[in-house]
């Protein structure tokens, strides 16, 4: 139990990544809901790092690294999407996002 | 020349058609009868050039294709498939000749090409790949015909016509790639060719499997019951040249199929399902000929007499005996024509009257004689009177199919007495009585145009009834060769038994394969 | 201390990523004479483009040389692989694009052509691409994947109208999701594994006799999950419909091929030692996504209402029926995955850009989206021409053969059949039968309804300009002709498959 | 023990932060308490010796991300309290948990690995910093280059998509309505 | 020979294709003409043949070309003039000649005068292929081409429902026993390996009895069809809405008799199988008893006649089942020609009553028409059977053969139908010709027939007399293909006892026919008279209440058996089955697209939901490989 061993931080990782699912699933501002997908991707890079100190190998950190780069990518997108929207519609509400279906 | 001659069949009409394009709309009507002309003269020479006494395939044609995957473009025809491509070439010219439809001609004589194309196409394949392109191919611009021209459910009909044969034709292909695996299996190389399948014999229960693989595609295109629906709807929404030939050559692929696919690649499967296919051949020939009789409107009558006919065609087939499957396919050629005759005949009413429905008519025999006089000849020969075309094929394939079973041919035989009933009740509502509808009393009779079409169906109709020779002999030839092909195959005892030994056909069979190499 | 590293530069092969580079560049050039000039016409960016994409694509014809003579080859520190898959693949990423780029040049204007930044995201997105498929590594595969998404939810949106921003935004985000799941998968190989190279990983794995099975099979439930979102399997492919909608239908074409088959190409690296060694429940999982996808998708487009979005559902059913290529896992297989995918191309890319020509800014009352089947009522009537194209590759795209994609589909059910999915090709062959019907519905409209009054045709080539006609030419020819050339093709494919080790 | 005391405590600080940040109704709080988890997880990287990660991590995360997305709620004015419909909770819930726990249960079981060599091992005495920097420029040069296009292109997306150009959609206006708000841009220029 | 052989054959056809030609053309005389003029030709060449063949000529037997040929099947149009086809072919020409120059008159008036002759000499065509064919397919073609040319000439008039529905009765129930027919031939073919008769003949003794039996009985269902023996007989009666010289030639003399000739060129084949022999004799003794009764109460001239020759066609069939082939020809040929003469005579009656039919409504008619009255009195006694006219040689001797066969059943039964016909010969007769002018009622003003109408039936009045003494040069010829059975009673005593007896008993029929209906006071009846009312009665002029169980077991279930096959199954089971797939895939998706509900939440959380799917399959399925040994211990356990 005090042993902190590689399991704990999977675990961890996957609780996180299990809450960041959840924000996921019931965002419905799309600014908070980015939030949420920040989340998974932060809760594998602990993975990451993890598993890579616990093999000595940096190839986790590696990717953690780049993990990180795509993160801040993604929000740089996202938030354009979302300024464009917001200047069309003024609200960031998914729900009013729904005009094509079937 | 002649070493292209099917090369020149398949692809003059389609070249054709897409020449049709440039030429003005009023003048298309007379490019399309030129052009169908042509390829039925071609298709004559063809027929002159044909060696009569050779059992195997003739003219030859072969070019790789996708030799990597096997499939190669080859062509050849025997005394099997040759009157059908004959049959093809001259109804599309009839067809285009008595054409009566003015709305987008040229749409209509463009498809109509086209659709020669790949009439001629399946019946001069001998590689299955290539078989199923002209088969598949052949649905689009029936598809159009009848979609663009036909009755107010034409799109319903159409799309019915299409998705039907369209899946049943799918679960052919699959068999087909079985097939071709099999081969692939047994010698290293793959192949599509239909004379290389030939060679391969089968164990049963594969055998069994492709066979049932093979049947979907053939029994919804026939159509067998109970894969039938689709053909009256069809027939009854699409325009008459869309049932003239519908009737006349696109069923007969299906039955054409089982004789050049499941018959020589499964003996042991076709004697195995030879029972069971009767019987649904014989539900065919009785129950439609049942529901033709409560038709209220004449060309359902003459669509469900197809199905009806065709059954006898699948008994012919599945007699398994020369006489049978000469029979069947002498009955195809026969049916041809004069289902496609009733098609032209029923096409002439309604153009005159807009509709088809029988109650609207009656007493036509004293208004339009000679509509009456060659309608009544039809009517013969499609309820079997001898001397006309279809009784020789009837004939034949109730006798062949009397070799293999008593009772179930005194069931099938009932088709010369339900046959019978409807055909003349529906003459009767027809023609017989007295005109009560006003609008019926001036009706012009047949014309010259009309006449074109229906005096030359009307000779073949007597002319091959009395002297069937000239076409049944090469037949003749061509299934002895299968016969025997069969019978060697053949590795069970019921199929052994059931499928006669002809002792001069080894001889025929052997120099069949040497040509295909 | 660390030793310092020596590297020769011979020993890096850096010629592995001249075709990645080159639209890279390309793109860094468009936005450099953005900067020195700007306001140029859209036509000198379209041209730039065409030609840095026919660079690339001589580049790849030369690393095919290399490859059919060298075989496989490593470089930049075993970073990039060029092999077969990553060659083939490139030919149809690249080709794909040189026929996309023309369809810029549309008659009328459209918001994201006037941009350059259109032109150099479009090649960047490129060079995402082909660094993702020519490459084992796991990281460089994710970060291919995310620069070309990311540029292609850029160009989605560029097209700026507000179903656009909705498309583009549902992308984004259940791509973010799908990130997520790909970093989680890799994650988990590189725990049980200690490694991101997928050779790496299938040797260890193989090493340990796949000790941890519930460890690989969640691994793989990840990635699986991460790829059938980005190939649209159901039902990760909610988004698949909603941005074929709402992108140009020349993007949406494009994105049915491009994106796709990069995808597959990592799929099948990743997929594919897995089933071989015999991972009994990918199998099955799979067997359950082809079946699902290719049955769901064809019903669910069976009641479109609006052409471009059946075609969004038939893409995604064709991903299904292709995705059986990698459950069936054979030389024969992946061969025809390329096949199909190669002669799906043409014809999927034909079709879009059919409706891209009669694509229509204000819409008159009777259609109620873009591209709706009113729209094609009568199509013969006053365009016949169009009506005719437009029919051809709805019948190829149905399967009717000689046409293009009946070649990928024989062949393709003819290796299910040989590897004994018995069942699998009846349901394949099944499942073209049905979606056989919203293909001809689109004949029907077009070839067997009336006109709707008013409509005199023009419309649906208001849109076309000669490069237009060219591409769909192209495409015409490609789908109809497709019989002379599946020999050659399948010849060439079954080869690179084959030497690559698939 | 250390180790021990400081993952629980991160590890309890983190999920405390990010379930607040999934779950708060108000945009601020969601946004303050992604930020310290954030930071928290940095701490993880230190506490893993990856103290590279570690600072890119807050200095990608709290610096860039955080600023951006804390421009983004002014812009979008979501300091109030952000309103949220929601359907059906047990879907969530029910999905979130059965994933949770299926993967805990197998992950819960000890990872037995063998086989497992270190590719790019750490080097004794060399800094964290150091051995990444080694292997970011040797093996993971390209994406590393990759990964800088990547992030070219991000920015160029940001700027377009922000940009004012789009106000005015060329895609849905005729080409006569172009024209004219063109020599309008052209009169204002002169 | 062959020229005359073709002559004769192919000369009614020419006539045939010549009407044809004026088929739809108004009247014209040439058109009839012409076809009586070729008949007449064809009548010289079988008249020919004839004398050639008595003088001890071979039979001619030439084969014209191939028809059919496949596989071992070899059937080609092959025709043999032998003394059995000689007598048919005389018989039909003559008949034929004298009826085509009758119609010339009859016809007279008729629009489609010219559509009349076509078909009229289309029939003798189809009944010269059906006679002279050396093979059972080209029997088949006649017989198939007689039931044609039958099925037009009684719809003739096609605008009467009762004409066009009688003729399509009498195609059908052709086709039905043609189907027998059919399968007759294809035993012969499939045991014998030919069709030609000779060849056929020849294998059949080392055949088993068992197909011998089938082969005769399904032969013999065909003969019954075109001979309208019982149950098939109802078309007969209802075949006489065609005109009258038509009935003449097809429904009593020529085409009907076709049945009888099958038997008899299949002599061979009988004669080995004589059990169905003797079911062909009792059934023909039923059916000549059972039409006669018939014939007693009918009140419709020509279907008393019709059922007349139903019943001696009965008496035929006796003699053939019998094995007296000999004698049934014999009978076939007198009879052709006194019935054909009865039938042109009732023609006559028909044209001067303007067709009235009901012989209650004439009456006194000898005077107005002598010489009709004459040959129908001449006719109806040689029908009778009166010495010295062709009915007694040729009916006696059948008698007689029932006698020496020891089948005294069928004798009595015979005999006392001999009575019967007597009487409603007589009836007819006597209600016709005889008693007070009931017409002039009506109306009418009745008229003797065209002169030269009187003349070519004049043969015919001739022949009915006087066939009978051609019996025996006529029993030489056709012993020489035919078993050569003579019949003579043994003991003379016998023999006069039976002859006389039935003379006499005869006689008392005639006379008390016209003790009943030569008398003053006979009015139409009405249906309220004491013997209209009695069952039997009732039961007779309903003939046996047949026709009604016809049309209400047979005709109305088959009308809506076909209905509902068409409504309920075809439609609502086959067809809905298959639109029913359709439809269910169709719903399928419009049911389900909801999935796609457009919010970017739903989709997120259908990824979420695929992906943990897929977790809990692999988990599942992780567990049962970890505990694959245990699980399969439990399953084992469980029995599984």
């Amino acid at each position: 139990m005090m042993e902190i061993g590689l399991n704990h931080y999977l675990i961890l990782s996957i609780i996180l990544f299990t809450i960041g699912l959840i924000g996921v699933m019931r965002r419905k501002n799309l600014l908070l809901l980015f939030f949420a997908t920040e989340i998974l991707l932060n809760s594998v890079n602990i993975a990451f790092a993890a598993i890579s100190h616990f093999y000595g190998d940096l190839t986790g950190q590696m990717f953690a690294f780049f993990v990180i780069a795509i993160a801040a990518s993604e929000v740089a997108v996202g938030l354009g999407l979302l300024i464009v929207w917001h200047k069309r519609h003024g609200t960031i509400d998914l729900d009013t996002m729904s005009t094509m279906r079937g | 020349m002649l070493d292209h001659i099917l090369s020149i069949l398949i692809f003059f009409p389609a070249i054709a058609g897409v020449f049709g394009f440039m030429i003005q709309k009023e003048s298309v009507r007379s490019y399309g009868v030129a052009v169908a002309t042509v390829e039925f003269v071609l298709s004559l020479w063809l027929w002159f050039a044909f060696d009569a006494n050779v059992s195997g395939m003739q003219f030859m044609e072969q070019l790789p294709l996708v030799p990597a995957f096997g499939i190669n473009y080859i062509l050849g025809v025997d005394g099997i498939s040759l009157f059908i491509i004959i049959l093809a070439a001259f109804f599309t010219m009839i067809g285009i000749a008595s054409l009566t439809e003015t709305k987008d001609v040229k749409n209509m004589i463009i498809s109509l090409l086209f659709l020669q194309m790949t009439m001629v196409g399946v019946f001069a394949a001998l590689d299955a790949i290539v078989f199923y392109i002209f088969w598949e191919l052949s649905l689009v611009p029936m598809l159009y015909i009848i979609g663009a021209w036909g009755g107010p459910l034409r799109i319903y009909a159409s799309v019915k016509f299409f998705l039907y044969t369209f899946a049943g034709s799918l679960v052919m292909l699959v068999g087909m790639l079985f097939m071709a695996y099999f081969y692939y299996q047994a010698t290293g190389v793959w192949s599509f060719a239909i004379l290389e399948w030939y060679r391969l014999i089968l164990p049963e229960n594969f055998q069994l499997w492709l066979f049932a693989a093979f049947f979907v595609g053939f029994a919804i295109k026939v159509p067998m019951f109970p894969f039938h629906t689709w053909l009256p709807y069809a027939h009854g929404q699409a325009p008459t040249i869309g049932s003239v030939i519908l009737a006349a050559i696109l069923l007969k692929m299906g039955t054409y199929a089982f004789i050049r696919f499941s018959l020589p690649m499964f003996p042991d499967a076709s004697a195995f399902f030879m029972f069971p296919i009767a019987i649904l051949a014989i539900i065919m020939i009785i129950y439609t000929a049942m529901v033709a009789y409560a038709q209220e409107d004449i060309k359902q009558v003459v669509a469900y007499s197809s199905v009806s006919h065709m059954g006898i065609i699948i008994l012919g087939t599945f007699a398994l005996n020369v006489e049978g499957i000469s029979g069947s396919i002498f009955l195809m050629i026969a049916h041809g024509v004069v289902s496609g005759a009733l098609f032209l005949l029923v096409g002439v009413i309604y153009d005159r009257r807009h509709t088809k429905m029988m109650n609207q008519f009656g007493g036509l025999a004293s208004v339009m004689p000679r509509y009456a006089t060659i309608f009544g000849l039809m009517l013969m020969a499609s309820v079997g009177m001898p001397l006309t075309i279809n009784f020789v094929g009837e004939f034949l394939s109730l006798l062949g199919f009397y070799q293999q079973s008593h009772v179930l041919t005194i069931l099938a035989g009932t088709a010369i007495i339900v046959g019978a009933i409807y055909m003349l009740a529906a003459y009767k509502k027809m023609f017989f009585g007295t005109v009560t509808i006003e609008e019926n009393r001036n009706l012009p009779d047949v014309n010259k145009r009309e006449l074109l079409a229906l005096i030359p169906l009307s000779i073949i109709t007597v002319w091959l009834g009395v002297y069937p020779n000239p076409v049944l002999a090469p037949i003749n030839k061509s299934v002895e060769s299968i016969v025997q092909l069969m019978h060697d195959k053949s590795i069970t005892e019921e199929a052994k038994s059931r499928i006669p030994n002809l002792i001069q056909g080894i001889e025929i069979t052997r120099t069949s394969k040497e040509e295909a190499n | 201390m660390l030793a310092p590293v020596n590297v020769s530069l011979e020993s890096l092969n850096l010629m592995t990523l001249a075709p990645m580079l080159i639209p890279i560049i390309g793109a860094l050039v468009i936005l450099v004479i953005d900067m020195l000039k700007g306001g140029l016409d859209k036509s000198l960016y379209v041209v730039l483009s065409l030609l840095f994409l026919i660079m690339d694509f001589f580049t790849i014809v030369d690393a095919s040389s290399i490859f059919m003579k060298d075989g496989t080859l490593m470089g930049v520190f075993d970073v990039m692989l060029i092999d077969g898959l990553a060659i083939l693949s490139q030919f149809i990423i690249v080709g794909a694009s040189i026929l996309f780029i023309p369809l810029a040049l549309s008659h009328k204007r459209f918001h994201e052509f006037s941009y350059p930044e259109f032109f150099a995201l479009f090649l960047f997105m490129i060079g995402g691409f082909q660094f993702m498929v020519a490459t084992d590594n796991l990281i460089l595969v994710f970060v291919g994947l995310e620069t070309s998404s990311l540029a292609l939810y850029t160009l989605i949106a560029m097209h700026n109208r507000d179903k656009s921003f909705e498309a583009a935004v549902k992308y984004f985000t259940m791509g973010a999701l799908a990130a997520g799941f790909y970093s989680f998968g890799a994650m988990v190989f590189y725990a049980l594994t200690g490694s991101v190279e997928i050779s790496k990983i299938a040797a260890v794995l193989a090493a340990n006799a796949y000790a941890d099975l519930a460890y690989v099979l969640i691994g793989v439930v990840f990635m699986l999950a991460a790829f059938a979102f980005k190939l649209s399997l159901v039902p990760f492919h909610t988004w698949a419909p909603d941005v074929y909608e709402g992108s140009s239908a020349a993007m949406a074409g494009y994105m049915s091929i491009v994106p796709k088959i990069a995808a597959f190409v990592v799929a099948m690296r990743l997929f594919e030692f897995l089933i071989h060694s015999g991972v009994v429940w990918l199998e099955i999982v799979l067997y359950i996504f082809v079946i699902v996808t290719m049955t769901a998708a064809n019903i669910w487009a069976l009641v479109q209402t609006d052409v471009k979005r059946m075609l969004a559902y038939s893409s995604v059913s064709h991903a299904g029926f292709v995705m059986a290529a990698i459950l069936i896992g054979t030389t024969q297989s992946n061969s025809a995955l390329f096949l199909y995918w190669i002669l799906f191309s043409f014809t999927n890319l034909g079709s879009f850009s059919m409706l891209w020509i009669s694509r229509q800014k204000h819409l008159p009352a009777y259609q109620s989206s873009d591209h709706s089947y009113d729209k094609f009522a009568g199509m013969i009537k006053t365009a016949p021409i169009a009506a005719t194209i437009m029919g051809l590759f709805m019948l190829s795209l149905a399967g009717i053969p000689p046409f293009a994609l009946f070649w990928g589909k024989l062949y393709l059910i003819s290796s299910a059949v040989t590897s004994g999915y018995t069942v699998l090709a009846l349901i394949m062959a099944l499942n073209s039968a049905i979606a056989g019907y919203y293909y001809v519905k689109l004949i029907v409209y077009m070839f067997m309804k009336e006109p709707i009054v008013g409509n005199n045709g023009h419309m649906y080539v208001a849109n076309a300009t000669k490069p237009l006609r060219t591409i769909i030419g192209i495409a015409a020819i490609g789908t109809i002709f497709a019989f002379l050339a599946i020999n050659p093709l399948l010849e060439f494919v079954t080869s690179f498959v084959y030497n690559s080790g698939y | 023990m250390f180790e021990a005391v400081a993952f629980y405590l991160f590890a309890f600080l983190t999920i405390a932060m990010f379930f607040i940040a999934v779950t708060t109704s108000q945009a601020l709080y969601a946004l303050t308490a992604l930020a310290a988890g954030m930071i928290f997880i940095s701490a993880f990287f230190f506490i893993l010796g990856a103290d590279f990660l570690g600072a890119v991590q807050i200095v990608v995360y709290s610096g860039a991300v955080m600023a951006l997305y804390a421009f983004g709620m002014m812009f979008f004015d979501t300091t109030r309290e952000v309103k949220e419909k929601n359907g059906n909770k047990y879907i969530i819930v029910g999905l979130s948990v059965i994933s949770a726990v299926l993967v805990v249960a197998i992950f819960s079981a000890p990872l037995i690995s063998e086989n497992i060599t270190a590719l790019y091992p750490m080097v004794e005495g060399a800094g964290n910093t150091q051995e990444v920097g080694l292997v970011l420029f040797t093996k993971y040069l390209v994406p590393f280059e990759v990964a800088a296009v990547m992030l070219l292109v991000a920015m160029i997306a940001g700027i377009v998509l922000a940009g004012k150009d789009m106000d005015l959609s060329l895609t849905l206006l005729d080409d006569k309505e172009i024209e004219e708000i063109k020599n309008k841009k052209m009169k204002k220029v002169l | 020979m062959e020229l005359y052989l073709y002559l004769a054959l192919f000369a009614p056809l020419a006539g045939s294709l010549f009407a044809a030609l004026f088929g739809a053309s108004p009247k014209i005389m040439i058109a009839g003409i012409i076809p009586s003029a070729l008949l007449f030709a064809s009548f010289v060449s079988s008249t020919i043949l004839l004398v050639y063949i008595l003088s001890g000529g071979a039979p001619v037997h030439v084969e014209m070309m191939t028809w059919m040929a496949t596989g071992n099947l070899y059937i080609p149009f092959g025709f043999v003039v032998d003394q059995v086809s000689v007598t048919m072919m005389m018989v039909v020409t003559v008949v034929s000649t004298i009826v085509h120059i009758y119609s010339i008159g009859y016809m007279d008036h008729d629009k489609a005068f010219n559509r009349f002759f076509a078909w009229l000499s289309a029939f003798v065509f189809s009944m010269m292929v059906l006679v002279m064919s050396d093979n059972f397919a080209g029997l088949f073609i006649g017989w198939e081409g007689v039931g044609l040319c039958s099925w037009a000439l009684i719809g003739f008039w096609y605008h009467k429902e009762s004409a066009t529905w009688a003729a399509n009765e009498a195609f059908i129930m052709n086709r039905i026993a043609d189907l027998g027919m059919l399968i007759g031939i294809f035993l012969v073919y499939w045991n014998t390996g030919t069709l030609q008769y000779e060849q056929a003949f020849a294998v059949m003794p080392a055949l088993g009895t068992d197909i011998l039996t089938l082969m005769g009985i399904f032969l013999f269902i065909g003969a019954m069809g075109k001979s309208a023996q019982f149950p098939l007989h109802t078309w007969l009666a209802d075949a006489m809405e065609g005109p009258t010289p038509v009935s003449a030639l097809i429904h009593a003399a020529t085409m009907v008799t076709a049945g009888v000739y099958l038997v008899v060129r299949a002599n061979p084949l009988f004669d080995l199988i004589p059990h169905v022999g003797l079911f062909i004799a009792s059934l023909g003794a039923f059916v000549a008893l059972f039409a006669a009764s018939m014939a007693l109460v009918n009140r419709d001239m020509k279907r008393i006649i019709a059922y007349s020759t139903l019943s001696q066609l009965g008496y035929m069939f006796v003699a053939a089942g019998l094995g007296a082939y000999w004698v049934a020809l014999f009978h076939l040929m007198a009879h052709a020609f006194f019935k054909a003469l009865l039938f042109l005579g009732a023609g006559n009656v028909m044209h001067a009553m303007h067709n009235e039919l009901d012989p209650f409504k004439m009456g006194g008619l000898k005077k107005a028409m002598k010489w009709t009255f004459i040959m129908m009195t001449v006719a109806s006694v040689a029908l009778a059977g009166i010495y010295p006219l062709a009915g007694f040689f040729s009916k006696d001797l059948i008698l007689e053969v029932a006698m020496i066969e020891h089948h005294y059943i069928i004798y009595s039964v015979l005999l006392f139908t001999a009575g019967l016909t007597a009487f409603y010969s007589f009836r007819l007769v006597a209600l016709i010709f005889h008693g007070e002018e009931r017409y002039k009622l009506f109306g009418v003003h009745p008229h003797e027939a065209y002169k030269f109408m009187l003349i070519a039936m004049a043969p015919l009045l001739i022949l009915a007399v006087i066939a009978g003494s051609f019996k025996m040069t006529y029993f030489e010829m056709v012993t020489a293909v035919l078993p050569a059975t003579e019949y003579h009673v043994h003991s003379a005593v016998a023999y006069w006892i039976m002859t006389i007896g039935t003379q006499l008993f005869v006689i008392a029929a005639i006379a008390f026919a016209y003790k009943k209906y030569v008398r003053s006071g006979i009015t139409v009846p009405d249906g309220t008279s004491k013997m209209e009312n009695r069952l039997c009665y009732k039961i007779l002029s309903n003939q046996y209440y047949i026709p009604y169980i016809y049309e209400e077991y047979l005709v109305k279930p088959y009308r809506e058996l076909s209905t509902i096959f068409w409504k309920q199954i075809d439609m609502k089971v086959v067809d809905a089955t298959v639109d029913g797939i359709a439809g269910i895939i169709y719903g399928t998706g419009e049911k389900t697209r909801d999935m796609q509900s457009g919010n970017l939440s739903t989709m997120l959380k259908w990824m979420v939901a695929g992906t943990v799917g897929l977790l809990s399959l692999a988990v599942v399925f992780g567990l049962a490989v970890r505990y694959s040994v245990e699980i399969k211990a439990i399953l084992s356990g469980l029995g599984v």
